[in-house]
């Protein structure tokens, strides 16, 4: 490989080669990460390990990560152009995120050397899956409000406490966490990010089912977790500095140049069931008023899509400012819940009641009813996105805060220590 | 619930509060997901012992009310069902039991007994409802010399997979008829349904030409119209109140959350954007409690416009309730959606509480259909 | 007149006979107020005094007012009986609200026995109709906020600033008028209570149109308008102990003992279109998403009835705390704006635009609709209300506040001065 | 509005802004409330001379568009219009003259030119439209020998009392047909109306056998179905684009009244409750102003799915629209519902706007007609 670049044509042409004779065609797994068991789940693990180690024999994995570390040393439009040409193909989906963003994006801007050394290539190579340790029970929006503590113990950390709402981590390898290790700082100062593996002892990784059923989120516990002070990441006390970055990576998500993905191409397929037909199968689709339910239904989308465009283009002339997502945030939570709604409506009784043999069982639209506020809580509640858009995008006063400028360990944090 | 209770209603409520949270409290229901009745026998009979399946039930026939109003009495039940989230066919059983009440035949009475004592269950068809039109009935009935030919499909049907007796109701000549049928009836077949509740069961039922003598009629054959919305309005006061009850168990868990969780170093409950939220969830609850009673009372009386409050009732609540619940999963937050959390009992209660015996859209156009007829004849 | 107090049924039964002898039937404007021309306005306002006038002379005016200013001093159930023997007939509806409660009855509570002569009887007889001067522009919700300042001038006063809202000033006589008159303490205190004739130099008044014609309510501009220091009612500085009850009567409005006017009998005719017409008219009455609309109008009718008769029966009970008013006005605030607007939707295109010489025009369905919002702003906004259930009723904390404990003078009061 | 625009169109739309400012502000307008056209003749020809006629009209009949996509300047103009409540019937005329370009007609070519020089104003009577049933039109179409027999009766028709010439739309045998008739012609009769807006003027028409040749047919008879549709779409483009001109005036009065006004000693804009209500406008605000551009793109491109675009974004802007000016008039508490504050120019405008060819609900169900046909056909 000679030092000048390759060309993004030249790139792409060959990745478009490479990838129609090596990978098959999309499977509806590699959009919807969900699986009806464990074991098929297991299955798409082994499998998408399996693929991105031919990514990297191929030599197309880690396009835009470093070659010491396994990568290509390519830029975001090599990455691009990648993605594209693997529209409609099968891809390792289960490493896009969090393994590649946050996680090894953050590992690559704060890791040390060897830290780099030990992992990337592993993750490259489909070794190593890796998961956020962010959020805590008990922590919800105040994302900088954790408690998880690192001790010092000699030159070396003991971790306590707990996290939540990890994806997959019951199959994962490494976790990414942010813990507290000064309770005599402010809230934003004070915190250390460390890497650890997920199976040890001490460790104890409980699967959290929702009410429809479905579990792939975790929670772990931490009791008495030893980790080595090479296993931390950046300086002690200033992990939220990494930490902004991180969320910053995290909001980027399957946009990130460190990101393999398909895009493009057809457009992706909606899992939506159609609002036409479970009138249709309700018998009301000549009823007016299941009509205009149906339009109303039909509308939101358009707006709610349109509404994506138009921020998204602010966003890209350089006018928006980056709190203007926010108003979509709202917006998509609100044209959601209602969009669950007018389906469950239109359904009637064959939402909460179905029976399990018919053919198009109607049981989804039941439980995307009981769980439609998911889409006004999951990424940041909608009152911390109204929050945003009225003090930063409005110019609105703050709320006032009881946890600025005081030591840590004096905020109230429930009515017992209030 | 009521400003002024008896001391006998006090004692109805408060012992069907004590026995539910003996019997069933969450934890057991949790248990009893797969169970296929969601409860045991001993449960349902352990119930009606208390009176859960009398009070609509004249004192001849072996049943009756604690204050007279039968209808407000199994309101309080009702209301504890769901603040406790309950299993059980309360809604069928008294529905049926009421139809029942003061009808001579044999296979009427046997009926009646055994949901007094708990020893049946029985579930009501409803295969033809007030606020549809004739062709929209799920089930037909037509006479063949002296017996009465039963054809169609309905569902959801309560417990019906658990049920002794099905009082059917469908669309005839002249009106809606209705029969009681055995559910071993040749020609009838059950099969039990999936649902998003955890607690309560659900079946669909079939009626290929099943053929009954004219004797298993409630009432003449065509003629069952008025008697049908009466059930219904009895059905809307017990959903009304199980739902009632649902959401004030839900409202009081949110209110303690946000008291009890803080984010930014305050209480949640401080923030007040969701103080105004909570005040909104507040005056609905007042106002579905207001109406829940009301509907009770009218129904109780047979007032001229019972029918209206009851249709009020469970519009009103079965929109709101689910809507209140909702606002609490929201408040709650990512937990709020988790199978460990309690919340979600409450939230498959008024969910499928708003679908039973007809929607919040339903009984508003039948609601229209009253008053146009009232202001007409005005 | 013997000293013992006649008996509530001898009175009910002196009251009918006197009620059937001497008054006409209820008039529609005894109910609403409205009239079409300021002239129709003078007149009714006329009739009204000489109504008042024929009550005193008959022997039945200020049932529960003391005999020495020229009342009855019988008690609140006689002047219950008395508006119950009412139903159904004429009665001087322009004293009741806020002649009598809240002005005549704050008079009656914290006036010199001077002051007290010389109006309580002039009320009684018809001659003096009074206005309550206490909102202000720019004053809201914040009722104790006011800004209207007294100054003293020797032993007298000068009043300068501005009150708004008051309803029909234009026509009034006298008006009770909360100023403030120490600046150097905090908001609560440093408040005093005057009386004055409306209808003199310095005092101009303008009436406000509201976007639907309608002018009932007026401004006041005060410009060093005189007030002997006779006129004072209550303490100087201590305005606001009168304030919480003058609040007090105000929300008692025509439930007061001190109130003429008839209760019960036939319902009170309602004012309110039928919605059933309106979707006749339109067309529309066999269309099911009408006949929902319809029925949800009705529906939301019974439970706002139903919801008023739980408040008031917990509040008559004792059980019930006074706040849960607030409950209340929440949802009929809510609930009128809902069936507003259902009222608009179902009368399509007649709500907007409308033919005059028609029989059955349907202006008034869109100019309700424009004034929607008004049955969650008069009278208190729901917003406020909604802090008091949450406050009150739910225990919840209390909004910061940036005017407590320190000099009215150094409360913000806009951006100017922040 | 765009976040990119020529230089071209950022003239026409600033050129329109001060013409507005200058020609038709509020306080021009509460002068002309009872003025009987609610402008003078003069403001519109000046208006005309600016481009407010020509856009949708090609340039072979004087016509011609700034940036190549009338729809899309046009919508530019109509954002103005709205931002200032101005008055003037930007709509029908600009329906009509879109309607008349490129029809060869002596009577249509006058009438173009006439509504380009603003010399004439026309109307659009639409008696029959796309989302109703062919029997509840309220114009019919017969043909008599060569000519056409028009009857029935339209309201609301804008500036009917003012209008040279009406395009009137009504049900025939085979389909829609349009006719353009001279208010003048035997049989029309105009009869002016009340209205709650300030600004513009309504009438209802109604034709007696009013006969017309068939050179005043537009298209040919029975065939017009596709045309009309076309012309919703332009005037839905239209009314959406200035209700968000209303709508951004109404907010943006509303935030700086939530920074100046103060209570309890803060700012009213530092109310958390308030703060999350001004969210939400904000994102109804955004997403108005995104389906209004796309519905003017699709339109002005004539996209496969323009008549969807344009549906959601009446449909949504004429419910959201009337649900934020509400908020702004509750935010300000009484003196938004005063006739000397501002506010209800825009309360009014987009109130009316919202029933304008078709309310949310009539483009719901239109909607639901085009969706459903394309799962069909799928």
């Amino acid at each position: 490989m000679s030092d000048e670049m390759e060309s993004v044509d030249d790139f792409r042409a060959r990745a478009r080669e490479w990838i129609n004779a090596n990978l098959g065609p999309m499977q509806p797994w590699d959009i919807s990460q969900h699986c009806d068991t464990d074991e098929i789940e297991l299955e798409a693990v082994a499998r998408d390990r399996a693929l991105q180690r031919k990514l990297f024999d191929g030599g197309f994995a880690g396009i835009c990560f470093p070659r010491e570390y396994g990568g290509l040393g390519l830029t975001p439009d090599h990455n691009r152009a990648f993605n594209e040409e693997l529209a409609g193909h099968e891809y390792p989906s289960r490493f896009s995120v969090p393994t590649f963003s946050p996680c090894a994006s953050v590992l690559l801007e704060y890791g040390t050397p060897e830290q780099k050394a030990a992992h990337l290539p592993a993750i490259l190579k489909g070794d190593e899956v890796w998961v956020q340790l962010l959020s805590e029970p008990g922590g919800g929006s105040d994302v900088a409000g954790i408690t998880t503590r690192a001790e010092k113990q000699g030159k070396d950390w003991v971790v306590n406490g707990s996290k939540v709402w990890t994806s997959r981590a019951w199959w994962a390898d490494w976790g990414i966490i942010l813990t507290r290790t000064n309770w005599d700082l402010p809230k934003h100062q004070g915190m250390t990010v460390f890497i650890l593996p997920l199976h040890q002892p001490g460790i104890e990784i409980q699967r959290i089912e929702r009410l429809n059923g479905e579990s792939e989120a975790c929670q772990e516990f931490f009791s008495d977790v030893p980790v080595p002070d090479s296993d931390r990441v950046g300086e002690i006390d200033a992990g939220w500095t990494i930490g902004t970055r991180w969320m910053y990576h995290e909001r980027l998500g399957h946009n990130s140049p460190y990101v393999t993905r398909p895009i493009g191409g057809k457009r992706e397929q909606s899992y939506e069931p159609s609002v036409v037909g479970i009138a249709r199968k309700a018998g009301r689709l000549d009823d007016p008023s299941a009509r205009e339910l149906i339009g109303e239904h039909s509308a939101l989308g358009l707006v709610t899509h349109e509404l994506q465009r138009r921020i998204a283009a602010g966003a890209a002339s350089g006018k928006g400012n980056k709190d203007l997502s926010s108003i979509d945030r709202v917006f998509r939570g609100i044209a959601s819940v209602r969009r669950s709604t007018i389906a469950f409506e239109l359904a009637g009784s064959g939402a909460s009641v179905w029976d399990e043999d018919e053919e198009d069982a109607t049981d989804a639209i039941g439980m995307n009813f009981l769980m439609r506020q998911v889409a006004c809580i999951g990424g940041g509640t909608t009152e911390i996105s109204r929050n945003v858009v009225a003090e930063r995008v409005l110019g609105m006063p703050r709320e006032q805060s009881g946890d600025r400028n005081i030591p840590f360990r004096d905020v109230p944090r429930g009515p017992k220590r209030g | 619930m009521w400003h002024e209770l008896t001391s006998d209603q006090d004692l109805l409520r408060d012992t069907t509060s004590r026995y539910l949270g003996d019997r069933a409290p969450l934890s057991q229901l949790r248990k009893d997901r797969d169970h296929p009745a969601g409860f045991d026998p001993a449960y349902w009979t352990g119930g009606a012992e208390l009176g859960w399946t009398m009070l609509l039930v004249s004192e001849d026939d072996g049943g009756g009310s604690v204050s007279g109003k039968g209808a407000v009495d199994l309101a309080l039940i009702a209301y504890e069902f769901g603040r406790h989230a309950a299993p059980g066919p309360l809604v069928d059983c008294n529905v049926v039991a009421s139809a029942l009440s003061g009808q001579e035949g044999e296979l009427q009475q046997d009926a009646l007994g055994q949901i007094l004592t708990g020893e049946a269950i029985a579930s009501s068809c409803l295969g033809a409802a007030p606020w549809q039109l004739p062709d929209e009935a799920g089930v037909t009935m037509t006479k063949d010399g002296d017996d009465v030919i039963v054809n169609g499909s309905i569902k959801p049907v309560e417990s019906g997979a658990q049920s002794g007796f099905l009082l059917v109701t469908g669309m005839s000549e002249g009106g809606m008829s209705q029969v009681l049928v055995p559910v071993d009836a040749a020609g009838v077949s059950v099969k039990a349904l999936k649902s998003m509740d955890v607690t309560r069961r659900f079946a669909a039922v079939s009626f290929e030409n099943v053929r009954v003598p004219a004797s298993a009629l409630l009432g003449a054959f065509g003629q069952a119209d008025e008697e049908v919305t009466r059930q219904i309005q009895t059905a809307a006061v017990i959903l009304a109140a199980e739902s009632v009850g649902a959401m004030e168990a839900a409202f009081d868990m949110t209110v303690d959350w946000a008291f009890d969780r803080y984010t930014f170093g305050r209480a949640i409950a401080s923030y007040q954007a969701l103080k105004h939220r909570f005040a909104d969830m507040k005056s609905w609850l007042e106002a579905s409690h207001a109406i829940s009673d009301a509907a009770a009372e009218a129904v109780a009386d047979g007032t001229a416009t019972a029918g209206e409050i009851a249709s009020a009732a469970k519009s009103y609540i079965g929109e709101q309730g689910v809507e209140l619940a909702q606002d609490c999963v929201q408040i709650h937050g990512g937990i709020g959606v988790t199978y460990e959390h309690d919340l979600h009992f409450y939230l498959r209660r008024v969910t499928l509480n708003r679908l039973l015996y007809g929607t919040p859209a339903e009984h508003r156009r039948w609601l229209a259909g009253m008053q146009i007829e009232k202001e007409y004849a005005a």
